[in-house]
């Protein structure tokens, strides 16, 4: 078994028009740029990205949105430190979002991973974000019932990562990566560094290889914060 | 296989545990049920190594420890010691049976008391007495994308095991698709029994004798050849 | 603080945030909302340390680290660079709201656009105009063992911003447990506001002219005294 | 902060009569003999225990079951090698049994540690273990209505530990721990060895030290597979 990818624009070819696609990150923290802009030079269209943000500055999914590549975000916060991409075409109308909470997007996303296709959460309870959802009660308090999020495909950075797919990641750029692996039909991998099977002790493996389909390896990934401040454009 | 009497002609559990092994793709994940599916596992074709998950925790676990060498907290679900792949990985419950549950998993192979035409499967439990106990079988029937049985044709006293629905207590409902037995591979598809496979010395009809719901044919039936093990 | 008009009688947001942080206990584990609410995290007594918590995978992170010497991957909620104190740990976003939803903060503080005495909290969105953003805040008001509010008493304008019932789109429903505002330290008790300390020199008239709902006292109020920050 | 404790007598000394605990642990792998133990010599009565079995032998949870501590058992397999202790019992009507999937069980522990109070499983529609419980269709296939569990103690056995209450486990031992130190009131540790804190790099914590509420050091724990294979009875 060897899931390792040659390039990234190897990794993410059969990304057509129309996918849904979660994007691992925190803003630049663990997000996978070098992945997101081979994404943009295949250049599907009309695609839902999931993320917990919607784009900063002129690179990633703010370019990805520039490039008119998406149809409609699904996040918690499309408002950062720079999201003109997100907000121009937003209030133009040209671009769909669905706001959901950050921990209710973290768990849904899991449950996509495991199976669950409904829960309940007190999170958004009696809030505009909670309108037209199930409402139940238990022990006497309120909880809104939230649905599974899975997608095509799942693209995310982590750290080391082998040729079963076994995968660790860097600091905080954990987040949501680990989750967004479990949940997509397709899950990419972008590592610093791929190493035999065995090399990550089995106690310290993050994300177990059964949720990863494609591994590449970007030696010096980009960290999006530099670039913005560099004020770099993917285009 | 011998040729005597018919009710001696038939694969012995080795037997059909290598049929069900040819069906294994190289690198897929794999469960396999403690008992006699775990026999599965020995019989991996050449060139291909599937990837061993264990509910407790583990994926791409190996072969049993020396005798002596057991590292109790290094177990299957079976609790019998185990032995680590290069490659693998720890996880809690809750991560294991996300893979199970989620589907991720390429097959999950278990035992049964009953398996009906519409893929309901009973294998926990004969009766109402006695101690209930059910692991992760419920589990298990859902989620892998194939949900294989091995198993007898027919129980000890030659009673049917492949039903039109099951009397024992169910472990899931419609979620076998193929039951690899004594006598035959055979598919469940659109609520029907679709025979693929039978020993070339068991003729269709004694196979339908042996079971307890229509058998049906959509393609020509191969022969069922087993190496002697 | 400053004696001249009763306009300018008011803490800073240093001082509210400071008297906020006398009430975390030692070893506490504590979210600090993005922005107002980090400064709580300057203004721990000596000899408590709590532990601080961000939404983003991270417990027990400490100081920015110098200009220059940021790791983009070692952020906070905030997206800025923070470092590590020694018993941090790192996990995935699932479990860092498991963390917040399952109850296991000691503390959460947040900013307030306004809070009811229903202990509704709308914090999220003013209006229907631009583009929303919500992140952790409506996960972070159910969880937590306590959820504060630190916020100026009024709004820029004079407006109240403790109400009988939000206008704005609500963040909570019945979350909030205690305010600490520019002039008092309000609890929330039973559909009440309940003024706990004010500052001296504002009188119990004062308070309820700049409140917007009734407020009730449950004991005897306390000066709300704090150091020049 | 210091959430050491010098014995697992002093660790289980609140532990009374009906409390519900969990204790971890898949058969002996991981299960913290010692601590069970030193509440067997504290002996509260009316527990409800929450394990994936029902005990082995005559130590361990076996050997509370012996003692007429435990009022109910829930577990997914109360049939192990050696399950004499709750079958007796178990047949004589003095103990109760929830029977739960495992898989479900594990979620349902999750559940009540991530705030979840219910959640929908395809596992169990449609057999007996399902009965009584709420039935929803999604996406045109049936699911179960499971709710979360708690307990007011969890008992668990990890590898490294310190004082924050960070842990790390010992291969499969892993298994039900780090769930239940999420869904129990009080979280009570045994670890081989107790590091200062920092010694456990933030990559490797398994469990978080916010789970944790006691830590106690067991140097050499004992491994319950090699004391029924001893035929060690602890009375």
């Amino acid at each position: 078994m060897d899931k390792t990818v040659s390039s990234t624009a190897d990794a993410v070819k059969d990304i057509g028009d129309g996918a849904t696609i979660m994007i691992g990150g925190f803003g630049g923290s663990g997000a996978p740029i070098e992945l997101i802009h081979a994404l943009i030079d295949k250049g599907p269209t009309g695609l839902t990205v999931i993320n917990n943000n919607a784009g900063n500055g002129r690179i990633g999914i703010a370019a990805m949105i520039d490039a008119g590549m998406v149809r409609k975000m699904i996040c918690s916060f499309p408002r950062s430190s720079d999201p003109r991409a997100f907000t121009d075409r937003y209030l133009a109308g040209e671009i769909d979002l669905e706001l959901v909470p950050q921990g209710t997007l973290a768990e849904r996303i899991r449950a996509g991973g495991a199976g669950i296709p409904a829960f309940y959460t007190p999170t958004a309870y009696g809030t505009e974000l909670a309108e037209g959802k199930p409402i139940a009660e238990f022990d006497g308090r309120h909880y809104v019932q939230e649905r599974w999020l899975k997608a095509d495909f799942a693209i995310v950075k982590a750290h080391l990562g082998d040729r079963h797919g076994n995968l660790t990641y860097n600091k905080a750029g954990r987040n949501f990566n680990p989750l967004m692996c479990m949940a997509a039909a397709i899950t990419i991998a972008q590592v610093s560094r791929i190493v035999a099977p065995g090399e990550i002790d089995p106690e310290h493996v993050i994300t177990p290889g059964i949720f990863v389909n494609r591994v590449t390896e970007v030696a010096q990934p980009q960290q999006e914060e530099e670039l913005i401040r560099a004020g770099v454009s993917y285009a | 296989m011998s040729t005597g009497d018919i009710d001696d002609i038939k694969l012995s559990n080795a037997q059909i545990a290598w049929r069900a092994a040819q069906d294994i793709e190289d690198g897929a994940y794999v469960n396999l049920g403690i008992g006699f599916p775990e026999m599965v596992a020995r019989y991996q074709p050449p060139g291909r190594r599937a990837i061993f998950h264990t509910e407790n925790g583990i994926l791409d676990f190996g072969e049993p420890p020396a005798s002596g060498e057991e590292d109790w907290d290094l177990i299957n679900a079976g609790k019998r010691a185990v032995t680590l792949n290069p490659g693998a990985a720890f996880f809690h419950h809750a991560d294991s049976f996300a893979m199970v549950r989620g589907g991720h998993l390429d097959v999950a192979i278990l035992g049964a008391y009953q398996v009906a035409q519409t893929g309901d499967l009973a294998n926990w439990r004969v009766g109402s007495k006695g101690v209930p106990a059910v692991g992760g079988a419920m589990d298990l029937v859902h989620g892998a994308k194939q949900v294989f049985v091995i198993t007898e044709h027919v129980t000890k006293d030659g009673k049917p095991k492949l039903v039109e629905a099951c009397t024992f207590p169910l472990t899931g409902v419609a979620c076998i698709t193929r039951v690899y037995t004594s006598h035959a591979v055979i598919d469940i598809s659109d609520g029907r029994f679709v025979v693929r496979e039978k020993l070339a010395a068991v003729s269709m009809e004694d196979l339908q004798a042996m079971t307890g719901a229509p058998l049906h044919v959509a393609a020509p039936v191969v022969d069922l050849v087993v190496p002697e093990l």
